[in-house]
């Protein structure tokens, strides 16, 4: 019943926070209270998050909500976020027009958790997008105006395909309700549409959900953007592609296009972080190759599966928020992005601050008690063997060895005092180490014997240590890379391509 | 059988010349005319989608019992035009602030900029 | 009639999109527009072709025809230059900005100043990023610029022994100069007569002033390569210098 | 340089015509496929003649609240985004002419009227908020154009004009809300639907109409307003 208050209170606290003006900021610890009131309701069995139709209205005219674990993985996710993003800024003189934007930004993610109908989901993640536009270049410099806007272009080539695929799919089922289209799909189940509408839609939210060769934008827009926007994004907002994609997953058949493309996202995002020489490039680049795995995960369906792709979200999520946190403090405090810069003038890189970069990238790399190992873990876990076994380890070692460059920065014993904004830190830093004990509360799926195995826990080390060579080894030998598809006028193309080879891979031919 | 177009190729063809525009030209008004005709296809195709040729307009009374065009798509449709719109009105604004600061709307000379600009501060 | 409709919107779009004008391609989207919507009518969708009428044709090809310039730009640099060319509020006001403004509307073209420190004007001008500098520059034999005529008469004085050559006479703007004699502290310049009036109202005294000896005057400054603005602006100096409205305008900026 | 261009250009083009290609083949409906069932239904619930109307202001109204969210935040974007740029030039004035004057004089009552008329017969009749909207603020832009842009803004008290500028949005969202304090569905029709095709006749779109034809018509004066101060920067 009260599932359409979830995204619609935080509109309403957005267009309050333009009234308040001058204490806007207090409308996100409003938010955060009401967030964080709906997951106790629903740990506490409340019978109001049962599916609903908005309105009352049935069949292809309502607009159909549903509130699952899916859901909910995603939501606990956003409130973490939401609370440290709160806590970051609320010392910062932000104008009431930023807190609406981020309202605005909350209020499309939680509606997209629960949307079941793909027209509702396409307007939807068009507010994203223009939130998320808006904020990447809220401090009007050039650089994130271009950054903002070849992402404006690329993401609104994205919807359009999207919308074309959403009318395909209501010309044939006569709903946009992904039920009814699974429905219209088992009744005729080799249509010649079905393959077109698949690609097209998967290909629209492809190019949001940070994956490789449709997300050229990425990069540049999730490493210009300022400190809290760059975590909020790269850590939540990125993740709203996959729930679409997820939602998709349940009506198509996607297994093969997702695990090739989580491989491709996977490998390219791994390849391109180890070049990076900008650190919250590096961190931008580490999130494609960790959507790659996600993907890879996705692909592997099932029970289990899903539930460690939850757990994958949410770890992931997490620590790179945390790790954008504390790389933008860092960088505030040496002055530079670079790592090269960061490296030199570490000395002045607050204790605090670098508490938590140590636990963010041991967390990032799969070191066992912490957040990332335990997901990785039950996606393994679910793994068939085989093919997708290896892709997934070959992606776990990439992600260890794009983090080899900054270990020099995890000297966490020399005390440096300067002041910092360590508090959002830490709402991020316990959710990761405390991530074990809490997710066999939260996905009881998740094989834990399996898990905490000697044999996983041998894998996980030996990935983490053929990673931390291959970086190594790489340190010094410049990767050739081209730089130039990151240009505006590749995404276009990248995009067309990307679409072809998921029809391919749909059989559609 | 003689072939005539329906809504749905003339939107596909639509489609089409929006992304080679927006591929292809370099000018930023250019790119995003492009869009806006990659968008206005896509309102077109949904429009045609569940066309039938003698129904009647979706406002009662319908004349003498005939069958009435399906309204959702129709109904959907004005969102779209409407964040079409709001988005538009953005991107103009955004391109106003680049033509301020690099006096060109030329999408690679700005490309050029922007990468020397972060060459420069390492 | 809806079959041909559907045959033309490629062809508008395709003709629309080719144009090298901007403005051509606008109209032809405009065009497109209306098309569409008139297609929406004849398939029984008569809200949206309202919609897209109000919104896709008429909205959307306004902020366009508003956002893009149609005319180039006269781009003139300066330093504010008080009852010259100075600011009042949000607007700009001075002899110079009506003499330059009245020009700008003759060629055609909108006026646009950019305000840079004193030492960067002669700077941006010889970079070829602007057309003119202006901003109360006093008349000099400068071989790397044409002059115009002076419009006004002046004269140089020397504050604290400041700069003996040519240019420039103060760095930064004249608002940190002014700024700088408020609180008192140590400046050396050589201002212009409009400058020198205002210093001294801003509190000028203890200081060492000389009065440059000469007659000096006013004028524009243009670069060397571009010889026409520069007949075209010495021609529409001499209009306004004989039909006497020099002297209104003179009268009406400096009381 | 060159042969990168086209080969660039040639692989776009291949590209595009096999995504047209694709889609062109693999859609195939057949014309005809008769009335949807939802359409008997509808007509009685919602009271009102226009059918469009009542799929977007009732039986979809949770995607127009979205719709109206990514209104609103793009008005004050571009505000905000023009705000703390003064104009960088001052823009040559627009001519006068005393033929688009009287015009003016005379088109604007008959566009404002239009406009309202279109928002509250939007149930009955095609139209609806945003078409009112738009066509009564092109009303004003005309004048804008006559009398100058400057001189419109004066009339117009702008304090009043920002509150309403969340005013509005927020009003829309609590009236979407109430319903649930009714003990109802969230995002349920306000009133009961009379029929008979009055002008009270369908319950709560003509409310939903007329305040988003205020918020549309606001909305987009403000854009219009904001790109006529900057007008000619691009």
């Amino acid at each position: 019943m009260i599932l359409p208050l979830l995204p619609l209170s935080h509109a309403f606290l957005g267009f309050l926070s333009i009234a308040w003006g001058r204490s806007a900021r207090a409308t996100l610890i409003c938010a955060f209270l009401f967030d964080a009131a709906a997951i106790g309701l629903y740990y506490a069995g409340s019978r109001w998050f049962g599916p609903v139709f908005v309105g009352g209205w049935k069949g292809p005219v309502g607009i159909a909500l549903a509130f699952d674990p899916v859901s909910l993985a995603f939501l606990i996710l956003g409130v973490l976020l939401e609370l440290a993003v709160a806590v970051y800024v609320w010392r910062e003189q932000r104008r009431p027009y930023f807190f609406m934007l981020l309202h605005a930004l909350f209020a499309a993610a939680y509606a997209l958790i629960l949307a079941q109908d793909l027209f509702n989901i396409y307007v939807i993640l068009e507010l994203l997008t223009l939130t998320s536009f808006l904020l990447v270049a809220y401090d009007r410099r050039a650089r994130q105006v271009w950054a903002s806007l070849k992402y404006l272009l690329l993401a609104s080539l994205g919807m359009s395909l999207f919308l074309l695929g959403a009318a395909i799919a209501y010309g044939y089922t006569g709903s946009f309700n992904l039920a009814e289209i699974r429905t219209g799909i088992a009744g005729s189940p080799d249509g010649p549409w079905i393959a077109a509408c698949a690609a097209l839609l998967v290909a629209g939210v492809a190019v949001k959900a940070g994956i490789f060769s449709f997300s050229l934008w990425l990069p540049a827009a999730h490493s210009t953007a300022s400190t809290a926007i760059s975590a909020l994004l790269s850590g939540f907002v990125i993740n709203m592609g996959v729930v679409v994609l997820i939602r998709l997953d349940s009506v198509f058949r996607l297994d093969l296009p997702l695990l090739v493309l989580g491989a491709v996202t996977g490998i390219a995002g791994a390849a391109y972080a180890i070049a990076s020489l900008d650190v919250k490039r590096l961190l931008a680049f580490s999130t494609l190759s960790q959507i790659g795995y996600l993907l890879v995960g996705l692909s592997l369906s099932g029970g289990a599966a899903l539930t460690g792709v939850l757990a994958y979200a949410i770890a992931h999520g997490s620590v790179k928020g945390l790790l954008f946190l504390a790389a933008g403090e860092s960088s505030r405090a040496v002055g530079s992005t670079l790592i090269r810069d960061l490296i030199g003038g570490r000395r002045r890189i607050p204790t605090g601050v670098r508490f938590g970069l140590l636990v963010g990238i041991l967390g990032i790399i799969g070191i066992p008690p912490l957040a990332v190992y335990v997901a990785k873990g039950a996606i393994l876990a679910s793994g068939k063997g085989g093919i997708d076994q290896a892709i997934l380890i070959a992606l776990g070692v990439g992600s260890a060895a794009s983090f080899v460059k900054l270990i020099p920065l995890l000297r966490p014993w020399n005390r440096v005092r300067a002041p910092s904004r360590t508090g959002a830190l830490w709402v991020l830093v316990l959710p990761v180490v405390l991530f074990a004990p809490l997710a066999v509360r939260l996905f009881p799926d998740i094989p834990s014997p399996t898990v905490w195995s000697g044999g996983f826990l041998w894998k996980g080390f030996a990935t983490i240590g053929a990673g931390l060579l291959l970086g190594r080894f790489l340190l010094h030998r410049p990767l050739p890379l081209p730089q130039r598809i990151f240009r505006a006028e590749f995404g276009v193309l990248a995009i067309l391509a990307g679409f072809l080879l998921i029809y391919l891979l749909l059989g559609g031919v | 059988m003689s072939y005539s177009p329906s809504g749905i190729d003339a939107a596909i063809a639509l489609l089409g010349i929006g992304i080679l525009v927006l591929a292809l030209r370099r000018d930023l008004i250019l790119k995003l005319l492009g869009l806006g005709l990659i968008n206005s296809s896509t309102i077109l195709f949904l429009v045609s989608i569940r066309f039938t040729p003698d129904a009647a307009i979706p406002i009662l009374p319908v004349r003498d019992a005939g069958i009435v065009a399906d309204p959702l798509p129709q109904a959907v449709v004005l969102s779209a035009i409407v964040i079409n719109f709001a988005i538009l009105a953005l991107a103009l604004v955004f391109v106003m602030i680049l033509v301020e600061r690099y006096h060109t709307t030329d999408s690679e000379r700005i490309e050029s900029e922007v990468a020397a600009e972060q060459g420069g501060e390492g | 009639m809806r079959t041909a409709l559907f045959v033309l919107l490629p062809v508008i779009a395709s003709i629309a999109l080719v144009q090298r004008r901007r403005v051509a391609a606008l109209i032809g989207m405009g065009l497109l527009s209306f098309t569409l919507s008139a297609t929406y009518a004849l398939q029984n969708a008569p809200d949206v072709a309202m919609t897209e009428a109000a919104i896709g044709a008429a909205l959307v090809t306004t902020i366009y025809v508003l956002a893009i310039r149609r005319t180039g730009r006269l781009i003139v640099v300066a330093d504010e230059a008080p009852n010259l060319l100075a600011r009042k509020g949000e607007r700009l006001v001075g002899l110079e900005y009506e003499i330059l403004e009245g020009f700008a509307r003759e060629l055609g073209l909108d006026l646009s100043i950019r305000f840079l420190p004193r030492e960067a004007v002669e700077a941006s001008l010889l970079a070829g990023e602007a057309d003119l500098a202006a901003g109360g520059i006093v008349r000099s034999d400068d071989p790397r610029f044409r002059a115009t005529a002076g419009y006004l008469a002046t004269s140089l004085v020397r504050i604290g022994g400041g700069s003996r050559g040519p240019e420039p006479p103060y760095t930064g703007y004249f608002s940190e100069l002014l700024e700088s004699i408020r609180e008192g502290k140590e400046i050396t310049a050589t201002l212009d007569l409009a400058r020198f009036i205002e210093a001294m109202r801003s509190g000028l005294t203890g200081f060492e002033l000389e009065r440059l000896p000469g007659e000096r005057e006013y004028a524009f400054l243009v670069s060397r390569k571009r010889e026409g603005l520069h007949a075209k602006l010495e021609g529409y100096l001499r209009e306004l210098r004989v039909g006497g409205k020099l002297d209104e305008m003179i009268r009406r900026n400096l009381r | 340089m060159t042969r990168r261009k086209a080969a660039f250009a040639i692989t776009c083009l291949l590209l595009t015509a096999a995504l047209c290609l694709l889609v062109a083949r693999s859609v195939h409906l057949p014309g005809g496929l008769g009335e949807p069932q939802y359409i008997r239904e509808l007509a009685s619930r919602t009271g009102a003649l226009n059918l469009v109307a009542s799929i977007y202001l009732d039986g979809r109204l949770y995607d127009t609240i979205f719709e109206l969210i990514v209104f609103s935040v793009a008005v004050l974007g571009v505000r905000f985004y023009l705000s703390e740029r003064r104009p960088s030039h001052r823009p040559a004035p627009i001519p006068e002419s005393h033929v688009v004057r009287a015009s003016a004089e005379a088109l604007f009552p008959f566009l404002l009227l239009l406009g309202i008329y279109l928002a509250a017969y939007g149930h009955l009749s095609p139209g609806g908020g945003f078409a009112g909207g738009t066509v009564a603020a092109s009303g004003l832009m005309l004048c804008s154009i006559a009398i100058g842009a400057d001189a419109v803004a004066r009339r117009i008290h702008r304090p009043s004009l920002e509150r309403l500028e969340w005013a509005l949005p927020l009003t829309i969202i609590s009236l979407a809300i109430v319903p649930v304090l009714l003990g109802r569905p969230p995002l349920a029709a306000l009133f009961p639907p009379r029929g008979g095709g009055g002008i009270f006749s369908s319950g709560s779109i003509l409310l939903y109409n007329l305040l988003i034809g205020i918020k549309v018509f606001i909305g987009s004066w403000v854009v219009v307003h904001g790109f006529i101060e900057h007008r000619g920067e691009i």
